[in-house]
């Protein structure tokens, strides 16, 4: 939790997921289950024992027959930045034992594995439900631990999981570019698995700080809206919808607030 | 002071504790309680990866059709991750959920790792592990027997697809061996080649050139679900070089329409009145294409034959479907169907599919007919933008076959499934007429041996109870599958088969596409367990039949086959991994149609041959169902989801995973129900109930679905599996073995899109 | 030697077989919860019902309502050594005594409710100091050193071991310098059941639990300190008098009881006031901002309003004032309601600052989450009820508990 | 915890936090260790025990 003066050179890693495009095709979940050596049980329908770093859901409009309208909803580790943007997300501060860091080079949220003693706390700091535990020994039967990546360790019972933004990719980017004597990542030297996965591009991942990353341009779109922002988390996961219904099942409002109006106050806090 | 006995224990121990208590406080009991801590929690069942470098190799996915390029990156050899090859021109990079998981298709329970000899029962799940020659002695002995009966017509053979080299491999042998029972899943794509046949008198395979199209009107076809190969339709979808808008017509809001511009419901069963009074409003407003109808359609006027006898044309014929009547049909308003009409017409580059969902069922003749129709009128075949013709890959021509009189007799016989005959001639393989002619035969059973390749027709086929029932006849199954299904399970013989990423194979077109784009899947990694090749299989099988059968292969094994059949292109493969044989589409308009008439035949002249009154214009006969509405009161209806697999290939645990409680809860299939429908029976969101068809019953829970068409079930393709692992069998039900077959009149192809149904609570 | 009896002279206990078989029972219960214990750590977490949605939820509500009901023994002693309440000397032990039992049953229920039990002590070595579960832990064990301290010297009164001069000595001793123990035993419970309430109250990604302000700062903290104290006592209260039921004797002067009951009575009142002005202020403008009515919480069948009435008016206002009143309090009737209820309460506001926080939807497309525990849960939670007993068994059995005992039942 | 734990840094929050747990462990330590030293001290000293007219709380 130390903080670090350079937030000019920082990084803040973030993500635009275009709820217009998205089809629900769920490549980004298995994709990222491969990235991440997220293991599998022989009964994964229960959604709260099952591990998924990035889940997408199925949202509806709640409109009777035919004026029904779906929407699908992936929602990763939104790696907040916390009130007033300080790194203060609501897991980090909440961990008694250091096992999760709020990194200031990069603004992603990691999670020690070894260092998890597995209270849960942060499970129940994060209105995300981004955090998963080992509920059960993470088991490969029948030699698919062959295909385990060596990038990623595989958890062990008893420990917290989530999205990181598939920071060993950053730093095998990071590795690379010191090889080659550059300090400058490119935008495409750094890509997370579910970003690289979608098969309609409905996903953009970036340096929301870099004028020339797409995410930057995007995140001021009309059409973005972060989830819960009047909980003041500060996601670093942005969504595109053109449609309101969308936007008001983002986030809590009055029966009388109107998406737009609201959200813009709280960035001053 | 006195040291007695009693203070010097009183001293000991306060030093002792004193002791203790002071190396607490210097960090070395902390630090060792650190090590041993971490030590302890070195268990020997969490795995530690093994590093290596990283490297990449380029291949194409052969889970499914769709032909789409992959990148296999591995550590050390290892493949530990599939992704999308971004510089493959079929899928650009994108890939599905299947293609995604591919690993665990190579490792995972659900693998036959040896040969293997059923023991006790069929299906009871014994085995006995045998070597490889004592498999292919008892394969080859037994069709070496049954050809010595002078009987190789009773070998079948049933195969997940005909096209590429080992599906040809094996035909060759079929052939060489005497049977003409080479028998092949049917698909969307056996009804529209059919259409295509009829209108244009052409054999390939129907190409939609979506990257060109600007509207697609989808009659059901899951753009965006595994319709016309997923890794391409949904890159197109992505690059939003599709089209600029779809119209999705199905009566579920599917995720295709979802996406869609705009989604209209239909009565299920009702597309074809629709396409029909589509042509209806853009032929009454003369939104046809002119010069098309002109210079190439034949029976669009009505027209004289040679006989002096009038006939009606197309354009007399859809006077039947005025909106009015149209909408009274499908449900649909009538104002949104010239609507409709003209929003297809006046774009620039429309286009109509058929073929619903991801197209595994083949549906009726007359649907993809007039769809295929709709199409012509605005002028869009053998168009940019538009329906054309791929023809089959031409492949280097093998040895002549040369066959012995036990051969040539046996080729002589009729096919068992009746495809080809004057009954259904146009038709190349009716694998769901197979179990009602084992069953009605007498005496020995038709089918003496079933050889089943790249197929699982235990769990796709309609009715799979009965189905099986009809297996129970034949005395020889052997199943080359690399994977524990329900069909290798029920088999006597296993002959496991490389798994994909470890199988050499071409992918000789990427289904749906307007391009001929050859892949080769080059093996990313030794074979793991003691498989083989099926195309080595087939050649060793042949070999030891010997005469004219082992003289057909002259090749030492399916590689080398493989690379004489390529020739030039070998080289390419090899390196590229894919090449690109142009094709000039579209081809110029007056060569394309080998009709009677050389033209596009919109009265469709090949309807009429042979002994059947099939009435050769398109008109809409409600597809029949299956059910006495007085008895079930709902509608079941099957539907796709891209995260399960359906076909022949199962789904990979990965893939299950990610499917929503609302599809599978458990072991219980979750359908979908309209809530003002359940309410009427008196359902809640969530009960359990037994649902019931014709053909069989399955408890599954409900779920309140809006975006579903009042009184209709919904229920997804996939589930239900009884083999292949924990992972996968016993959850939920398999959809099929609630459905029984209707067979088209025209084609004898499947047409069940669904089968009435009743619920009640448990 | 071996002649000096094990129980005190002039106090009547009941027969040994008699003893033997409620023991023997216990026990039974005891190890039922035992080999569920064993379950969970064999066998990982899966053995419970809690899943991602509901990662705290009846351990860490037995967690915080023992840590509330153990407060009797802070709030006793503070009364006692630093405040100077003599009387309370009476009932000092047994307070103790409890709060001994419930927090060694937090500290066995946290070992049992953390997924990897054998880096427990990673929350010292790898301490985060903005933790409120840090501050919790650490306050936590050290104050149950305390209270082991402030037993000690009860256990060596026991004849047979008081016979050892050294812990003779050490009894006299320990005895000595008591005050100290007791007042850093208040400070570090003053942290420790604030921190408890700064744990749910910090999570601002939880709109139901999440405090702004002065109403996390000092507000949480004070809450819950306060309610321990106030419903601390009651609890050391309500457990005398269900000994006093179950050994058929008085143990303690009604004027002791009175004097602790009045004081909670007036902690229960003004914990109730304050709690009102925090909910009124949570209700009114720190839900609205986060998008949520005060109904969109209690909108679901089990937890309903009904339970916030409860919580505050019922088991707050009632008892409170009930136990401020002499008449009230002297009632027999209306004083042990009083206790009861007060009890009822705090475990409520512990179990809602828990489990609700857990079960309502922060996302409009979420239910709410639903949760039964399972029988390893049950029966890891009843286990310190079965072990509280058996302690409180034996020091009543082998240790001068009660001070007036002697006095209030003469042997013949 | 400790100063060579790598979380620890000398900010104010960790003087204060762990401050008031080093100084809550030593008082406790400081206690408990005078208590026992001076029951040693007493067993030994001499003088076979302490005046037994002392007034135990609870007695």
């Amino acid at each position: 939790m130390k903080e670090q003066n350079s937030h000019t050179n920082a990084k803040r890693y973030g993500m635009v997921i275009d709820l217009d495009k998205c089809t629900g095709c769920g490549a980004c979940m298995v994709a990222c289950y491969s990235e991440n050596n997220v293991p599998f049980k022989t009964d994964e329908t229960n959604k709260l024992d099952s591990i998924n770093w990035i889940r997408v859901y199925k949202l509806t409009n709640n409109k009777p027959y035919p004026d029904t309208e779906i929407c699908y909803l992936p929602m990763p580790c939104m790696q907040c930045d916390g009130i007033g943007k300080h790194g203060h997300s609501p897991c980090v501060s909440v961990c008694p034992a250091v096992a999760t860091d709020y990194d200031y080079d990069t603004g992603i949220v990691s999670q020690i594995y070894t260092r998890c003693f597995g209270c849960r706390y942060c499970m129940a700091a994060c209105p995300y439900h981004a955090r998963k535990f080992n509920w059960w020994d993470p088991k490969w039967p029948a030699d698919t631990e062959k295909y385990l990546s060596p990038n990623v360790s595989p958890r062990m019972r008893g420990v917290v999981e989530k999205c990181s933004f598939c920071f060993h990719r950053y730093q095998l980017a990071r590795e690379k570019a010191y090889l080659e004597k550059r300090q400058k990542l490119e935008e495409q030297e750094y890509q997370t698995a579910c970003t690289q996965a979608c098969p309609v591009g409905a996903i953009t991942f970036g340096d929301l700080n870099n004028k020339d990353h797409a995410v930057y341009k995007l995140k001021n779109d009309p059409r973005a809206f972060r989830l819960l922002e009047r909980l003041q988390t500060n996601p670093k996961v942005y969504y595109l919808t053109s449609k309101n219904w969308v936007r008001r099942a983002g986030d809590n409002y009055l029966a009388h607030e109107e998406p737009g109006n609201i959200t813009k106050v709280k960035e001053h806090h | 002071m006195k040291i007695d006995r009693r203070s010097f224990l009183s001293y000991t121990t306060a030093v002792v504790l004193g002791g203790a208590a002071g190396s607490m406080l210097t960090p070395a009991p902390w630090k060792l309680m650190d090590d041993i801590s971490i030590w302890t929690q070195n268990w020997p069942w969490t795995p530690v990866p093994q590093d290596g470098a990283i490297t990449y190799k380029h291949s194409v996915c052969t889970l499914c059709p769709g032909g789409c390029g992959i990148d296999v990156r591995l550590a050390g050899g290892r493949p530990i991750k599939i992704e999308g090859d971004k510089d493959h021109p079929v899928n650009k990079g994108s890939l599905c959920p299947r293609g995604f998981s591919a690993l665990q298709y190579l490792y995972g329970p659900a693998r036959v790792t040896t040969p293997l000899k059923r023991e006790g029962k069929r299906g009871e799940g014994k085995w006995q592990k045998i070597t490889w020659d004592e498999a292919l002695t008892a394969v080859s002995g037994k069709l070496a027997e049954l050809r010595s009966n002078g009987r190789p017509d009773t070998v079948a053979c049933i195969s997940g697809s005909d096209q590429g080299t080992i599906p040809n491999l094996i035909g060759r042998f079929m052939t060489a061996y005497g049977s003409p029972n080479f028998l092949c899943t049917a698909t969307a794509k056996d009804a529209m080649e059919q259409a295509i046949y009829l209108t244009q008198g052409r054999q390939g395979s129907p190409v939609f050139d979506i990257e060109n199209a600007d509207f697609i009107l989808s009659f059901g076809a899951g753009i965006l679900e595994g319709w016309g190969g997923t890794g391409r339709m949904l890159n197109l979808y992505g690059a939003g070089k599709s089209a600029k808008t779809l119209v999705q017509i199905e009566p579920r809001l599917s995720d295709t329409a979802a996406r869609a511009n705009q989604w209209i419901s239909i009565t299920p069963g009702t597309e074809t009145a629709l396409a029909l009074g589509l042509a209806h409003v853009m032929v009454k407003e003369s939104l046809y294409d002119r010069q098309f109808i002109e210079n190439f359609a034949f029976g669009f006027n009505d027209w004289t034959d040679d006989n002096g006898t009038a006939h009606k044309g197309f354009a007399t014929a859809i006077n039947d479907y005025p909106p009015a009547k149209v909408a009274r049909i499908t449900g649909i308003k009538e104002a949104e169907i010239p609507k409709l009409a003209r929003k297809f017409a006046k774009a620039a580059a429309p286009i109509a599919v058929s073929g619903r969902g991801q197209g595994l069922l083949p549906g009726s003749i007359d649907e993809s007919l007039a769809v295929l129709l709709l199409n012509a009128i605005a002028g869009n075949i053998n168009k940019k933008g538009g329906v054309s013709v791929l023809s089959d890959f031409d492949y280097a021509k093998w040895p002549e076959i040369k066959i012995d009189e036990t051969a040539s007799k046996g080729m002589q016989q009729p096919r068992i499934d009746g495809a080809g005959s004057d009954d259904f001639p146009n038709t190349r393989y009716l694998l769901n007429r197979l179990p009602e002619t084992l069953v009605a035969a007498s005496g020995d059973a038709p089918i003496q041996a079933l050889l089943v390749t790249g197929a699982n027709p235990l769990y796709t086929m309609p009715d799979t109870a009965a189905a099986k029932k009809a297996f129970d006849r034949i005395p020889f199954i052997a199943s080359f599958s690399p994977f524990m299904d329900e069909t290798a399970s029920y088999a006597d013989y296993i002959l496991p088969d490389h798994t994909p990423l470890e199988r050499l194979q071409e992918v000789p077109a990427a289904v749906g596409i307007s391009r001929q784009v050859i892949s080769l899947a080059k093996p990313v990694v030794k074979p793991v367990y003691e498989t083989h090749h099926v195309g080595d299989t087939f050649i060793q099988i042949a070999r030891n039949l010997g005469g004219f059968v082992k003289s057909a292969f002259p090749w030492k094994d399916y590689e080398t086959f493989l690379k004489a059949t390529l020739k030039d292109h070998w080289r390419t493969l090899n390196k590229k991994g894919w090449v690109e044989i142009s094709h000039d589409l579209p081809e110029p308009l007056n060569y394309v149609f080998n009709t009677a008439s050389g033209k596009f035949e919109f009265y469709p002249t090949a309807r009429v041959s042979g002994q059947k009154t099939i009435p050769p214009l398109p008109a809409f006969t409600p597809v029949p169902i299956e059910g006495d509405p007085q008895r079930f009161d709902l509608v079941l209806m099957p539907f796709d989801s891209i995260r399960l697999a359906g076909g022949d290939v199962a789904n990979a645990p990965f893939m299950t995973k990610t499917v929503d409680a609302n599809v599978l809860l458990h072991q219980t299939s979750v359908v979908e129900i309209n809530p003002a429908t359940a309410r009427k029976l008196g359902l809640k969101d969530g009960d359990s109930v037994k649902l019931t068809t014709p053909r069989g019953e399955a408890t599954v829970q409900l779920y309140f679905y809006d975006g579903i068409m009042p009184g209709l079930i919904a229920m997804p393709r996939g589930l239900g599996h009884t083999a292949y692992s924990d992972y996968l069998a016993n959850k939920g039900t398999n959809v099929n073995q609630l459905i029984g077959a209707i067979a088209d009149p025209d084609s004898g192809l499947n047409t069940a899109w669904g089968i009435r149904a009743t619920i009640t609570r448990i | 030697m071996n002649e000096t009896p094990l129980i005190h002279a002039g106090v009547k206990r009941c027969s040994k077989w008699q003893f033997s078989l409620w023991m023997a029972g216990v026990t039974a219960v005891l190890l039922w919860g035992v080999y569920a214990m064993f379950l969970c750590w064999f066998k990982g977490l899966n053995q419970t019902n809690m899943n991602d949605a509901y990662g705290f939820a009846l351990w860490i509500w037995a967690d915080l309502a023992v840590i509330a009901l153990g407060g009797g023994a802070f709030f006793s002693g503070f009364l006692t050594y630093i405040v100077g309440k003599d009387e309370l000397k009476n009932i000092i032990n047994y307070a103790v005594i409890i709060g001994f039992i419930c927090y060694s049953s937090a500290l066995l229920i946290l070992a049992i409710d953390i997924g990897q039990p054998l880096r427990g002590w990673f929350i010292f070595w790898h301490a985060n100091v903005h933790s409120m579960l840090t501050e919790v832990a650490f306050c936590l064990s050290c104050y149950f050193a305390v209270l082991t301290i402030e037993f000690i010297p009860l256990i060596l009164e026991n004849p047979k071991l008081e016979r050892k001069p050294f812990l003779h000595h050490l009894s006299h001793n320990m005895h000595g310098i008591m005050a100290i123990f007791a007042a850093t035993g208040v400070f570090l419970s003053f942290f420790h059941q604030g921190s408890l309430g700064g744990v749910a109250g910090v999570l601002f990604g939880r709109p139901f639990a999440y405090r702004e302000h002065i109403f996390i700062w000092p507000f949480t903290f004070f809450l819950f300190t306060w309610s321990a104290a106030a419903c601390g006592p009651c609890f050391t209260i309500l457990v005398t008098k269900i000994t006093e039921k179950i050994t058929r004797k008085k143990l303690v002067k009604d004027n002791v009881i009175h004097l602790l009951a009045k004081i909670s009575g007036w902690m229960l009142l003004t914990y109730i006031i304050a709690k009102t002005a925090d909910t009124l202020y949570w209700a009114m403008v720190t839900a609205p901002n986060a998008g949520f009515t005060l109904m969109d919480f209690y909108a679901s069948p089990t937890y309903n309003i009904g339970l916030l009435f409860a919580e505050i008016v019922l088991c707050g206002f009632i008892p409170g004032l009930i136990l401020i009143t002499k008449r009230g309090r002297e009632n027999a009737f209306l004083l042990n309601t009083a206790i009861v209820l007060a009890v009822i309460g705090v475990s409520l506001n512990r179990w809602v600052m828990v489990l609700q926080v857990m079960a309502v939807p922060v996302f409009s497309f979420n239910d709410w989450y639903t949760y039964l525990p399972s029988w390893q849960e049950v029966a890891t939670t009843v286990l310190p009820v079965a072990y509280g007993l058996i302690v409180i068994s034996l020091a009543h059995r082998y240790l001068p508990v009660f001070p007036q005992e002697k006095e209030l039942n003469p042997v013949k | 915890m400790f100063p060579f734990c790598f979380e620890w840094s000398w900010d104010i929050s960790h003087l204060v936090f762990m401050g008031g747990l080093w100084y809550a462990l030593s008082i406790i330590g400081a206690g408990m260790t005078f208590a026992i030293v001076k029951s040693l001290f007493d067993i030994s000293g001499g003088h076979g025990g302490h005046d037994d007219n002392h007034d135990h709380s609870h007695h």
